[in-house]
């Protein structure tokens, strides 16, 4: 029993690393310029697709995947903000949300007919191991996925708090007038944001079509939209809080299937989303400042 | 709109419903390339006494509404003289009533729900209804397999995998085998490990997945990795595992239309066709879409006429010798005495195994 | 030092500033004085690049200011105190002052200057690590001021610097506008205290409605009775 | 009531009665086919939704994205009654079933909104969002499990009540008492809320409770919206009450002006059709329906009318004062 | 009788105790100002005073009733209203619009009435479209009645947020620095209307503002606070030459 819930407690880091690593990409663009980017599950299926054509036509190395889906993805992710967002900046926020929704059925769509709608099937790019701990099997896959994901969001976190450029994008993301008197480049800052964010994205999108072998063209909607309730239950804007949302809910996803009940699953995570934002209005790690009046 | 007033006379339309967008693309885009090569090949061979056959495919989306707008555009802007399609149990229950109104020669080729034909004369079906091949596996594992138990995994909220499960269940238990567990998953839940640990701690002899390729696909690998040693048997959907999967699938079964292996020349033919057009091996869904056309052109030459009445009456009365057997219809438009294929995944191919009548 | 010629600025159709033409030399403090709405704020937006002009130059030590991206004009040495203050509200005193440093990478002298300004604003020392959104009015006018010094700007834009300060507080702030004025740094200074404002002033303008009415020494200012009956209450 | 009040009274009313008749005449001389009027019966309702959206998304000015739960109320409870009512053998005309049905569907729905307003409304912005979401999935699970409504096969049965004639004139209602709404006390109350809540709080507005009236009414009419579809279609999936249709009212909304009833109407009419045009694109519809969105936002970024009212008065005067400036010297009362 | 008094009212965020046991009494009619220097707690307890913020501890009482814990529009019925430090409008509201919101108590129909317009919805709106328009009269801002609150001139803004604030007929009003950023010239005509609406209206007002001219010329009483707590209290000329108050706001 207590092996069976270490084992499911595992399923759920890996999916929860996932999540985590999206919501991430959610939180920073969210954070600097109020959009709730809703292309960014297609940017985790772009980065899926990029890392399929190069593991299985180019037949690259592991690293070279990751990095060249990576790569990509950043810049397609700046082409979508320089395109799609940058006109409407001034405009009101939800306009821009309904662009990022066009943007993602745009993406899909554009997907099903350069990719056809049938599922690819994601090589395994990680070399292929058991570990195994006490009675408790891991995928080596899976070990790689969770270290991966904490690598990458420590590294994020610390960019974002420690260095001038972090600041910046805080800045950005707070006033950008008063960042511009500054010296701060906005245009360049929000650039910077949404390459690192695509990219995040797109290694999540990397590791989740390994974990679930497969690539397909909607594979971005459902992780897409659980990882923005992961960065809203974190804390929207919050990089820790977008991590620590994604955990949560892919342990709480896991969990429930595992003790209480598959068919209810999606509903038992958004009930206690619910729950938890009644309690914490403003997400687990957001800030309760009442506003100065 | 122009051409409002029924089909023009060189060309005979007809129309086919099914989504080729969002989260079930596959299964129209399949079904409608299908149907697309069986209109190519009767074109070539002459069409329908000299008039080309045309399909004009509209796109559902998977929306209800979108296949009542879809069937309506097809009726009064394009006039079709028939249609193929819902792809989907439940497109097609939304465009029922205004199709068994409008007298429209209807034939789904994949929509498995019972409620399809019911009460509608002019709605015929081309595929098995679920308890028909839900019967079929549980009587293939329990004679010839010889289970004893058996173990369900359900997709929950896919009327297909819940109708034909259910169908396995009571035939299963029928022949005095016990079913040991039911685990279900969500339709986008990609993630089945949860379910499948509990499944290996309830070591049946056979686990009973009747879903599609890109579900079950995953399920066999996670299976297969976890070690669990139980034969995997499952439905129609199953159609196409054994180009991505071979490996996690190997030595399994399901319950087909056709199989691969037949010496059937129309089998073969179409096997051929289809990959050589759309260069990737057909599914279940393709084989029926071409099949539904075919038995829809018979139909409309036997009746000699474009009217909807003759067609349908025509219909009733087809009997046509398609890829996934011989299509007849009885009372209530569902296929007669279809035969259920069980098929083998041996080595990347689909071996035939069996014959079931039930 | 800064050369406005001919200024126009539009929102839209409004047309805000109906040709402007002023200058500031170095070392000096000039005021622009006005009423609500005059335009005082537009033209300091103006000058730092927040805003377009649709025709006019504008010059700082002979280079085009106008010309070049916005975030470009603090590192000419022109640093803002905008009205309402500006601060990042979600950071800390101490964050905030340090992105006042942001083109500067002269780590031990940005530490010495964050010491100045904490001497001549003790309460921002207290405050150190508050969360800046959650500071009272007047302590908020104090950190835009410490983040703008922390710049090390040749010249200063300060909008209505004593909006909403207590008079104690009114007197040091135009005490710190001289003490930055004396250590070098040049003021162009938008008030609504033309009082204050003229007394510390080399030279000044009065704005109506987009245009420049007045002009001439504070001395000379503070004196003119149309002034007086405008501005000073009298 | 003053005397251009009047006048934009009679305008209006003499504007729905001829619209009417147009149709009216369209579909009985057969012009206007049977597809047509199933886009124009879908519009109806998209007008309604829309429209009910924009009390909470306009006037009040929260975020919801999950109005598809309020519709699936709507749609589902009321087509349980009207089944279980034929089922007793009633003798009642078919609009009278309608009615009573739009009130049950309406009523539930509603009621509904109050459950889970009161709770969830002291959330902002995108929480309000995600929780919006959150409890319309749940609806949308709760069908597809719940074997009495059919599950995830879908309610079927229900009778065809809904036709032209009468969505028209029950859209046009629900469109005057949206605007009425929109222009009593309670209306401003909300509005004032979206404008500064702590401001409106300190002018002694109640917010919460009024958050909850904007909520519940908006839910309410979409409840109406549901009930509608439900006899048009005569068949409910709950799939299609996701997470997407509601993105796709919303989108409507926003496209047509945030807190404009007549953007929501004309929006709600644009998007409806758009699609049904783009059927001939194949499988590029959904693209050239997604660049089209992008492109309309990325120029009219404050939708189409921003947040201010087309009126056919107003449209009159000026095509009117044009003509005169144009005929004549002294444009003089008219 | 005082109209309003708060006893020993605290408020602390996190460690910071910004007011610190403080406590007032407002008699009727009387016109008192409340000043401090900047981050004193004048705003704060402003803030508590209206239900903004719920003091850590302490009692508020206003026309002989509790009104700790009581919600904003609670107590805005029960005669006690504000107006903000930062202009806080209905901005894409029209003017009277603006001061309708706030007459809200005082139209009399319910939401039923209202959609279906019957008479009553015509008779209440018409009475509560004089009433505004004569309440932006008595600021002279009757021809700006139906402008958008943003695009009025600020010294217009900040006259309306008073008639927004006399809308819900307060028995207290508190002006959070009212005259900011007013030139000398419209600082002296804010002073005369504050006096006159306290006539007229027969109201307390409690306001806070750094502008010495104003407090000094119009205030019959003053209350110094620093650090949250009272540091002084009395008439103009004593706070003027109060050693404490020089030290710690006024400057010499
Ligand atoms: N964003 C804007 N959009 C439209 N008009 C504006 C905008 N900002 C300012 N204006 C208008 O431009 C004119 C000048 O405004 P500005 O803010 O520069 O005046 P100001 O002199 O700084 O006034 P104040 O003393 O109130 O700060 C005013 O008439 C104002 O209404
Ligand atoms: N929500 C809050 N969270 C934390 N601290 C706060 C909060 N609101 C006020 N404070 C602090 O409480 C103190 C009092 O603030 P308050 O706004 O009441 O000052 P004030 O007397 O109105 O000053 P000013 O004249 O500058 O407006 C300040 O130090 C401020 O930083
Ligand atoms: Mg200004
Ligand atoms: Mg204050």
């Amino acid at each position: 029993m207590v092996n069976l819930f270490l084992q499911q407690v595992i399923n759920g880091l890996n999916v929860g690393s996932i999540y985590a690593l999206i919501a991430i990409g959610y939180t920073m663009v969210y954070g600097i310029i109020k959009l709730i980017n809703f292309a960014h599950g297609e940017i985790m299926m772009f980065g899926a697709y990029f890392a399929f054509i190069a593991a299985t036509s180019f037949q690259m190395p592991v690293w070279a995947v990751l990095l060249l889906s990576m790569t990509i993805m950043a810049i397609i992710g700046v082409a979508i903000e320089f395109v799609a967002y940058r006109p409407l900046r001034n405009a009101p926020r939800l306009s821009a949300l309904i662009t990022a929704i066009g943007v993602s059925l745009f993406l899909q769509n554009l997907a099903l007919i350069i990719f056809k709608p049938e599922p690819k099937v994601m090589p395994k790019i990680f070399p292929e191991m058991i570990i195994k701990i006490g009675s408790i099997e891991i995928s080596s896959t899976t070990l790689i996925t969770i270290g991966l994901s904490l690598v990458f969001m420590v590294l994020l976190d610390l960019y974002i708090r420690k260095t001038k450029q972090g600041r910046a994008m805080r800045a950005v993301s707070e006033d950008k007038d008063a960042a511009i008197l500054m010296g701060v480049n906005v245009n360049r800052t929000i650039s910077l944001t949404f390459a690192l964010g695509s990219a995040l994205g797109a290694l999540g999108g990397v590791l989740y079509s390994v974990a679930y072998i497969q690539v397909y063209p909607t594979m971005g909607v459902m992780p897409g939209l659980k990882a923005f309730i992961a960065a809203v239950l974190g804390g929207i804007g919050i990089v820790p809080g977008a991590m620590l949302g994604g955990f949560i809910i892919g342990m709480v996803e896991t969990l429930t299937k595992a003790y209480l009940s598959t068919t209810w699953a999606d509903a038992i995570v958004f009930g206690i989303l619910i729950i938890v934002l009644l309690f914490k209005p403003t997400g687990i790690l957001g800030k309760n400042t009442r506003e100065k009046v | 709109g122009c051409s409002s007033t029924g089909s023009s006379n060189d060309v005979i339309k007809l129309g086919f419903i099914g989504p080729t967008t969002g989260d079930a693309a596959i299964y129209g885009s399949s079904a409608e390339a299908g149907a697309m090569l069986a209109a190519e090949e009767i074109n070539a061979a002459g069409g329908i006494d000299g008039k080309d056959v045309e399909i004009i495919a509209y796109d559902t989306k998977a929306d209800q509404t979108e296949a009542v707008n879809a069937y309506n555009r097809l009726r009064d802007q394009d006039g079709v003289i028939a249609v193929i399609g819902g792809t989907l149990s439940g497109e097609t229950l939304a465009m029922k009533d205004i199709m068994v109104s409008d007298n429209m020669p209807v034939l789904s080729p994949t929509a498995t729900a019972v409620e399809v034909t019911q009460d509608a004369p002019n709605i015929f079906r081309a595929c098995f209804l679920d308890d028909y091949q839900g019967a079929a596996a549980a009587n293939f594992s329990a004679d010839t397999l010889g289970a004893k138990t058996a173990a369900l995994l359900v997709g929950a909220g896919n009327p297909y995998s819940e109708g034909v499960s259910k169908a396995f269940e009571t035939a299963f238990v029928a022949k005095g085998g016990s079913i040991v567990g039911t685990e279900s998953y969500g339709t986008t839940d990609k993630d089945f490990s949860a379910q499948l640990t509990k499944i290996k701690e309830m070591n049946p002899a056979v686990v009973f997945v009747p879903d599609y390729v890109q579900t079950v696909g995953p399920i066999l690998q996670k299976a297969k990795e976890m070690g669990i040693t139980a034969k995997f048997v499952g439905a129609d959907g199953w159609d196409g595992v054994q180009v991505e999967y071979a490996d996690a699938a190997q030595g399994n079964y399901f319950t087909n239309h056709y199989a691969a292996d037949s010496p059937s020349q129309t089998v073969q033919d179409f096997i051929t066709a289809y990959t050589t057009k759309y260069d990737k091996v057909p599914n279940s869904f393709a084989a029926l879409g071409y099949d539904a056309v075919y038995t829809m052109v018979s139909a409309i030459k036997t009746a000699g006429s474009t009217e909807a009445e003759s067609i349908i009456t025509a219909l009733a009365a087809t009997e046509h010798a398609g890829v996934t057997g011989n299509l007849k219809f009885n009372e209530n438009g569902d296929p007669k005495d279809k035969e259920v294929t069980i098929i083998k995944i041996d080595g990347g191919e689909l071996k035939y195994e069996a014959t079931v009548v039930n | 030092m800064l050369k406005v010629k001919d200024l126009n600025v539009h929102y839209g159709k409004i047309h805000a500033i109906k040709g402007v033409s002023f200058e500031v030399n170095e070392g000096e403090i000039v005021t622009l004085i006005g009423a609500n709405g005059a335009g005082k704020t537009t033209i300091l937006q103006t000058i730092s690049g927040l805003l377009k002009p649709t025709e006019g130059v504008i010059t700082f030590n002979g280079e085009n200011v106008n010309k070049m991206p916005a975030h470009q004009i603090p590192v000419m040495g022109i640093a803002h105190v905008p009205e309402g203050r500006r601060i990042f509200a979600d950071m800390t005193v101490y964050e905030n002052l340090i992105m006042g440093a942001y083109i500067r990478n002269d780590k031990e002298q940005i530490d010495e200057d964050m010491e100045k300004i904490f001497l001549n604003f003790p309460r921002l020392k207290e405050r150190i690590k508050q969360i800046a959104g959650t500071l009272s009015g007047g302590e908020q006018q104090m950190l835009a001021m410490g983040r703008a010094l922390m710049t090390r700007p040749k010249l200063i834009l300060l909008d209505e610097p004593s909006m909403g300060l207590a008079p104690l507080l009114v007197d040091e702030i135009f005490n710190m506008i001289q003490t930055v004025n004396d250590a070098g740094t040049t003021v162009l200074l938008v008030e609504q205290n033309a009082n204050k404002a003229l007394h510390i002033a080399n030279r000044a303008y009065v704005l109506e409605t987009g245009l420049i009415k007045l002009s001439g020494s504070a001395r000379d200012l503070l004196v003119n009775p149309e002034v007086q009956q405008a501005y000073l209450g009298g | 009531m003053d005397k251009s009040k009047r006048r934009a009274y009679i305008i209006n009313t003499i504007a729905i009665i001829a619209l009417y008749i147009i149709f009216f005449v369209l579909i009985q001389t057969q012009t206007m086919n049977k597809y047509f009027i199933g886009i124009a019966i879908l519009t109806c309702i998209m007008i309604i939704m829309a429209m009910s959206l924009n009390i909470v998304a306009g006037f009040l000015g929260q975020m919801a994205l999950g109005h598809a739960g309020f519709m699936a109320i709507g749609a589902y409870s009321s087509a349980s009654f009207s089944i279980a009512l034929f089922n007793s053998g009633t003798e009642l005309p078919n609009i009278v079933v309608l009615i009573l049905a739009m009130a049950v569907g309406g009523t539930i729905a509603g009621i509904f909104g109050i459950l889970i307003g009161t709770p969830t409304l002291r959330l902002r912005g995108d929480y309000l969002g995600i929780v919006t979401i959150g409890f319309s999935e749940i609806i949308r699970i709760f069908f597809v499990n719940f074997q009495p409504t059919g599950g995830a096969a879908g309610l079927k049965g229900i009778t065809k009540l809904v036709n032209f004639n009468n969505v028209y004139w029950i859209t046009i209602i629900v469109i005057i008492l949206i605007f009425t709404l929109g222009r009593s006390k309670q209306g401003r109350a909300i509005i004032s809320i979206r404008e500064d809540e702590i401001a409106s709080e300190s002018a002694g507005i109640p917010t919460t409770r009024y958050k909850v009236l904007g909520f519940s009414m908006a839910a309410f009419f979409a409840g109406i919206g549901g009930a509608l579809y439900a006899h048009y279609q005569a068949f409910l999936e709950p799939s299609k009450f996701g997470f997407m249709f509601s993105i796709e009212m919303f989108v409507i909304v926003v496209l047509g002006g945030l807190g404009s009833l007549t953007g929501s109407i004309i929006s709600a009419i644009v998007l409806t059709i758009l699609p049904e045009m783009l059927r001939g694109f194949a499988e590029y519809r959904l693209l050239v329906y997604s660049l089209v969105l992008i492109i309309m936002m990325i120029f009219r970024p404050q939708g189409i009318f921003g947040r201010s009212e087309f009126s056919l008065t107003t449209a009159i005067d000026a095509l009117i004062l044009r003509k005169n400036t144009k005929n004549t010297v002294d444009g003089g009362e008219s | 009788m005082p109209v309003l008094s708060a006893n020993n009212i605290t408020m602390q965020f996190g460690g910071l105790t910004a007011v610190d046991k403080f406590n007032l009494n407002l008699e009727p009619h009387e016109l008192v100002g409340l000043i401090g220097p900047n981050g004193a707690g004048k705003t704060t307890i402003f803030n508590m005073l209206t239900g903004v913020y719920v003091p850590t501890s302490g009692d508020i009482i206003l026309n002989g009733q509790s009104i700790i814990k009581k919600s904003t529009h609670d107590i805005v019925s029960l005669g006690a209203s504000r107006t903000f430090q930062n202009i806080r409008l209905f901005k894409d509201l029209t003017a009277v619009e603006n001061v309708k919101i706030a007459y809200h108590n005082f139209i009399d129909y319910n939401m039923i009435q209202g959609m279906f317009r019957t008479k009553k919805f015509w008779i209440e709106e018409k009475k509560a479209q004089e009433e505004c328009l004569k309440l932006l009269d008595i600021f002279d801002m009757g021809e700006y009645a139906n402008t958008l609150a943003k695009n009025l001139p600020y010294g217009q803004q900040r006259k309306l947020e008073i008639a927004r604030a006399l809308a819900s007929d307060p028995k207290v009003l508190m002006l959070d620095e009212p005259a900011a950023g007013m030139n000398p010239n419209e600082t002296e005509e804010l002073m005369n209307t504050i006096h006159f609406i306290r006539n007229k209206f027969d109201i307390t007002v409690l306001l806070i503002e750094h502008d010495m001219k104003l407090v000094m010329g119009i205030c019959e009483r003053i209350i110094v606070v620093d650090y949250g707590k009272t540091i002084a209290e009395g008439t103009p000329d004593e706070i003027k030459n109060n050693p404490e108050v020089i030290r710690a706001y006024l400057g010499d």
